[in-house]
C-alpha cells in the first residue's frame, strides 16, 4: 500500500510541491485565469504571456495541496515556450494518464511521467488537472472561473 | 375485442403480442427474483396489484442498499477515504445509468431529487418563479395527479399565474385539438401533462403535446411516475423540456427520484434548495452556485437509495424490455375483458391507449369496502381517489378500486383478482 | 488539562468521566454491531473516523430497511392492504420514537424531511416567504454549515431580508454578549445556529441564544445535525422554535431528516411542496391542505429511510446513551491531547465546550494530503472546507483534516489516527 | 380470515349501509357540519337540532363506504333524544372499542357493539368515527370540517 503512495507523492513532486516555480506573475502577461476547486478549496491564477499561438512566459500563484502545486509547478516549466497546439498534445496525454484511461507518451510528457501515480488515486485527479484547465482557460481568454468538476 | 392497452406507437416499443420472432417472457423468473413476493399474507401468497402506488424491489435492489450501509458508508464528493469514494463512483454511476434509461443527452442533465413530487416543485419553484409572471398561463389536463396540480396553485397564488385546464373526455382521454386551441388563444408558457395516467392508465400523446407546446412557444413538463415503468422513455424523441419520475415506482428505492431537464433549460435555472454541495464558493459577502447537477442538488442526497435505483436501472436493463412490456400488456388486456366481464363492475378509464393501471367501480360496494374484502383474499390494490380528485369529481364518483400491473404479475394474479372482486359481489349483494 | 470537551450541562446529559456509580461503555460490543467496521481497507481494518460527514449503521437499521423492501412494501397511508398497513405503522411509530428523542410536546411537531438541509430550506421559505418581510434581520453565525447560511441568502435575496453574522472568536466560540447586542439593536426576526459546529466541534450554548432570541421576539431555530449524535436533546428545555437533523448523522439511513417545529408555529405555516398526501381537498376552484405533520409532507416519502431512522433511534434507546457520551468525551478529549502533542500540528476550533469533530492542520502537509496519506493507513477522516467556508476564511486557512466521533470509536482509532498523522510529518518533511 | 371479514361486515352493517336511517336533514336544525376523510374520499354532512344539551333531532346526508354509512346511520338512531353527557360516554367507549382499545359496554352500546369487528382492520376505524367525529363538531357549534386524521 505505501508503494502506492509512494508513487504518487514521488521525489519531484514532493520537490516541486514544496518549492513551486515559475510562482509569480510574468511581467506583460497578457492573459490570465482563475481556478479553483470548489470541493476542497484549491485556488490558483495563472497569468500568461501569449504571442500569437505561442505561451512565451507563464507563472501561478495560489493554494493547494502537493499534488495540485507540484502539478502547477511542473506544467509552467513544461508549457513555457510551446505552441498552442504542442500544450494540447501534451495535455490530452497527461489528462488520459492520470484518468488512468492511456499509457504514457514519455517523449511527449517528459518529467510530467511522475504524475500516473495519480491514476491510482480518482480523488486526487483534480488536483493534478486543476492548473491545466486554468492555463487553458487564460489562453482561450475567457473570463469563467475554471474548475474541475 | 378493444384495442385498449396498445402502447403508443414511438414511445412503447412493443408490437402486437405473439407476433412472430417476439421471445416468450418468463415471468416465473421474474418472480423469483422480487422477495416480497414469497410472503404469505392473510394465509394465502400475496397478490400484489398495486405497483401503481409503490413497485416492488428485486433482490439486486436491496443488496446495492445494503452495500453501501454495511461496507461504502460514507459521505460522497468530498472525500478521499475508500469507502466514500467506492459510495461517490457508485452515485455517479447511477446518474449515467439514469441517463441512458431516460435518453437524455449528458448526464448533468439527471437531478437526483427525492422523487416526482419534489421534481415538479422544483420546476415550480425554479422556473416558475424566474421565468413566469402574473397573468402567464400554465397548461394542465384533466387528468393530473395532486403532484401536478398542487405546485401550480401554490405558484399561482404566489406570483399570479394562472392554471388552464384541458378536459379529459368520459374514456379519460384529452383532446390534443383542445390543447392547441388552448395555446392558440395565448398567454400559455409551461404545459405540464401526467405522460400516463395513475388513476386511469390513460397514455398521453406526449409527443405530439411536446411539439404543440413548442410551436406555441411553451415550455413542456412530463410526469413520468407512471410512464417510465411501462413505457420506453425517449426523452430526446419525445421533446420535452422536462421530465419527473420516482425510483420506488419503478422497482428502487423511497426517497429517490430525478428531474430531466434539457440542458440549456436547466442551466438557465437558479438553484431550488441551499445547502452544502451546491455551491461553488460561500462567504457572507457573496456565494456563487456550482454547476450542473450539484447546483440543484443540495446537501446530502438519499446516497443509498440513488444507488439503489442505479441498481433496479441494471436489473431492467438484464430484461428483455420489449417482452415484458408485451406480457404487462397482455396482462392488461386479460384484467381489462375479465372485469367487463362481471355484471355489476364498470371500469373508469377506457382510452383506446393505456397501460399499468386499471380502476373500476361496482354497484354493489363502495371502493374502500372492495378493498379491504380482497386485502382479506390476499389481494392487494388500492382504493380512493389516487390523489386525483379532480378525476373522481368529473366521474362523479367518490372513490375507485385500482389494480395496477408491474413485471411480476401473472396471469394468476389477475385471475385471483377476478375471484375476489366476485367474493364482493356475493358479500355486497 | 484543558476542560475542552466537557458537554454542555442540562443538555449534555453527561457528567465527569469515571465518577463514581458512572457505569462503563461497553465499546466492543457495540462495534460488533456495525457491519462496516468489519472490512479490510488498503489492506487492514477500517479506522472510521468521518461519523460527523455520516455515521456508520448498526446491523438493525439494514435489518428494518431490509424488511421493508422484502415485506412490508407497500405505499403508505392510503391502503388497505397489509403491506401498506405496516408500513404505515412503522412510519408512524418513527415519528413518535423520533418525538420522544427529541422530547417534542406531540408527534405532529416532527416533519419528515430529506435531511437538515431540507428543513432548513423548509423554515427559509414558508416562514420567510410568509413572515418575514423587507429589512427583517436574520441572525447566524460565523460558524455555520451552508446548510445554514445558503438558504437565508437566498431568502435575502428573493424578499430584501439582511442576514447578521455572530461572528467567533480565535477559538472557534460565538459571544452571547455579541448576540445580545445584535439582537438589541434591533430588527432581527429570528436567530439560526448550529447547537454544535461540524467543522469546529463548538457546542454553541443553545439553550442561552433560545431564550436572548425569544426576549427580543426573534424565532429561534438551531442546526442539531451535529449536535443530535452527542448530546442528549431536549427541544423544550432548549427553548428552541425548530430544530433541525439528518438521520444519516445519527445512524440512520441517508436522504431522510426531520424538522421539529413547535405546535403553533408549525400549524401557522403554509406548505412547503404540493402534492399527495399533503392536501385535504383538491379541485380546480380551491385546494385545501391538511393538518400537520401531512401538510409539510407531500409526495411519497422516504418510507424505508424513515422506518430505518426509527429502527436508530430505537438502537441508541437500547443503549446507556450517558455512558456512551462519556466514552466519546473522553475520547475526544484523548484525540486532542494527542493532536497537539505531535509538533506541526495545530488544532482548528479550541472552544471549551466542544464535541464530536477535531479540525487541525499541519505545517507540513496540505489537508488534502493528510487525507490521502491516512486513508493508504486505514484511516477515514475528512479534508476539506466541511461546507463552512466562513469559517476557513476567519481561520486564514485553505481547508483542514477532520477527525469525527460516533459511538463505535475505541481509543486504538485514536492511537492509529495519531500514528497515521506521524507518517504524513515523516513523508513530507 | 372470511371469519373476521363476517365480523366486520354484519348483517346490521350490511343493512344499515344499504338502508341508512335519518338519511335527510331533519326540520329546524340549528346545527351543523361537515366531515371528510380526504385520503378516501368520504364525506357527509350532519345537522341536528340541538335543544339545550340535547339533541332532539339528526340526519345526515353523503357519500362512504359501508362502514361509514352504517356507523353513520347507526349513530343516528343512537343518540336521538339523548343528552351530550349521554352521547359522550357512548362515544368514548364506541371509539376505544374500535381501536382495539376497551371491552364492549353493551349497556351502553348496544346494537353499536356490531362495530367491534373494525378493531382487527385498522385502515377502517376512521371510517367507523367519522360521523362521530362530525356530529361532535356540529354540537361543539364549531365551522371547522372534522376530519379523521
Ligand atoms: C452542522 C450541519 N448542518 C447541516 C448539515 C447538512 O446536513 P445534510 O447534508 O444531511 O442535509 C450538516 C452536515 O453536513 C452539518 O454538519
Ligand atoms: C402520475 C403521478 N405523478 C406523481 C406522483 C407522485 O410521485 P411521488 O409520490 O413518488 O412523489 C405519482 C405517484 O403517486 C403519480 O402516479
Amino acid at each position: 500500500m505505501m508503494s502506492e503512495l509512494r508513487e504518487l507523492y514521488q521525489e519531484v513532486i514532493l520537490d516541486h510541491s514544496k518549492a513551486p516555480r515559475n510562482f509569480k506573475f510574468p511581467e506583460g502577461a497578457n492573459r490570465s485565469a482563475q481556478g479553483d476547486n470548489p470541493l476542497c478549496g484549491d485556488n490558483l491564477t495563472v497569468k500568461i504571456v501569449l504571442d500569437g499561438a505561442r505561451v512565451v512566459d507563464i507563472g501561478f500563484q495560489g493554494s493547494g495541496c502537493a499534488i495540485s502545486q507540484a502539478a502547477a509547478s511542473t506544467m509552467t516549466e513544461m508549457v513555457k515556450g510551446k505552441s498552442t497546439d504542442e500544450i494540447n498534445a501534451i495535455f490530452e496525454n497527461y489528462h488520459d494518464v492520470v484518468m488512468g484511461k492511456a499509457e504514457i507518451n514519455e517523449e511527449l510528457l517528459g518529467k510530467l511521467a511522475v504524475f500516473a501515480g495519480v491514476a491510482e488515486f480518482p480523488m486526487r485527479v483534480k488536483c493534478a488537472t486543476l492548473a491545466w484547465h486554468t492555463m487553458q482557460q487564460a489562453i482561450r481568454g475567457t473570463d469563467e472561473v475554471a474548475t474541475t468538476e | 375485442m378493444s384495442t385498449q392497452g396498445l402502447p403508443e406507437a414511438g414511445t412503447a416499443g412493443a408490437g402486437a403480442p405473439g407476433r412472430a420472432g417476439a421471445k416468450a417472457f418468463d415471468v416465473q423468473r421474474v418472480r423469483a427474483d422480487f422477495p416480497a413476493l414469497r410472503q404469505i399474507v392473510r394465509g394465502k401468497p400475496l397478490i400484489y396489484l398495486d405497483s401503481a402506488a409503490t413497485a416492488l424491489k428485486p433482490q439486486c435492489v436491496l443488496d446495492a442498499v445494503n452495500q453501501v450501509y454495511a461496507r461504502d458508508c460514507g459521505n460522497i464528493h468530498r472525500a478521499v477515504h475508500l469507502p466514500s469514494q467506492r459510495a461517490t463512483q457508485s452515485f455517479e454511476a447511477a446518474r449515467e445509468k439514469l441517463q441512458a434509461f431516460l435518453g437524455a443527452a449528458r448526464p448533468e442533465e439527471v437531478i437526483f431529487t427525492s422523487g416526482t413530487t419534489q421534481s415538479i416543485n422544483m420546476v415550480a419553484h425554479c422556473f416558475g418563479r424566474a421565468r413566469l409572471k402574473a397573468g402567464d398561463k400554465i397548461l394542465v389536463t384533466g387528468l393530473e395527479h395532486h403532484s401536478n396540480i398542487v405546485p401550480w396553485q401554490m405558484l399561482c397564488q404566489a406570483i399570479g399565474t394562472e392554471l388552464v385546464v384541458a378536459e379529459i373526455d368520459e374514456r379519460g382521454e384529452v383532446s390534443l385539438q383542445d390543447i392547441e386551441d388552448k395555446l392558440k388563444a395565448g398567454g400559455i408558457k409551461l404545459v405540464a401533462f401526467a405522460h400516463v395516467s395513475n388513476a386511469l392508465g390513460t397514455i398521453l400523446p406526449a409527443r405530439e403535446i411536446c411539439a404543440l407546446a413548442r410551436e406555441y412557444g411553451a415550455v413542456s413538463l412530463a410526469d413520468g411516475a407512471q410512464a417510465a415503468p411501462h413505457l420506453a422513455v425517449d426523452v430526446q424523441a419525445l421533446g420535452c423540456d422536462f421530465y419527473a419520475l420516482s425510483a420506488h415506482k419503478l422497482y428502487g428505492p423511497t426517497g429517490v427520484g430525478a428531474l430531466y431537464g434539457r440542458f440549456e433549460l436547466l442551466d438557465s435555472l437558479p438553484p431550488y434548495q441551499g445547502g452544502g454541495d451546491m455551491i461553488r464558493s460561500v462567504s457572507f459577502a457573496g456565494t456563487t452556485y456550482a454547476a450542473l447537477p450539484n447546483r440543484l442538488e443540495a446537501g446530502t442526497p438519499n446516497i443509498a437509495g440513488v444507488i439503489g435505483f442505479g441498481a433496479a436501472l441494471d436489473y431492467l436493463a438484464s430484461l428483455d424490455l420489449d417482452a415484458a412490456r408485451r406480457h404487462e400488456q397482455e396482462l392488461f388486456r386479460y384484467a381489462d375483458e375479465g372485469l367487463r366481464a362481471i355484471d355489476g363492475v364498470r371500469r373508469i378509464g377506457t382510452a383506446d391507449k393505456a397501460c399499468g393501471a386499471l380502476s373500476f367501480v361496482m354497484d354493489a360496494a363502495h371502493p374502500h369496502d372492495i378493498g379491504t374484502v380482497v386485502d382479506m383474499e390476499g389481494v392487494a390494490l388500492r382504493t380512493g381517489h389516487h390523489c386525483a380528485q379532480p378525476v373522481m369529481t368529473k366521474f362523479a364518483i367518490p372513490a375507485t378500486a385500482r389494480a395496477s400491473l408491474g413485471i411480476y404479475n401473472n396471469r394468476a394474479d389477475i385471475d385471483a383478482l377476478l375471484a375476489s372482486v366476485r367474493v364482493v359481489k356475493e358479500m355486497f349483494s
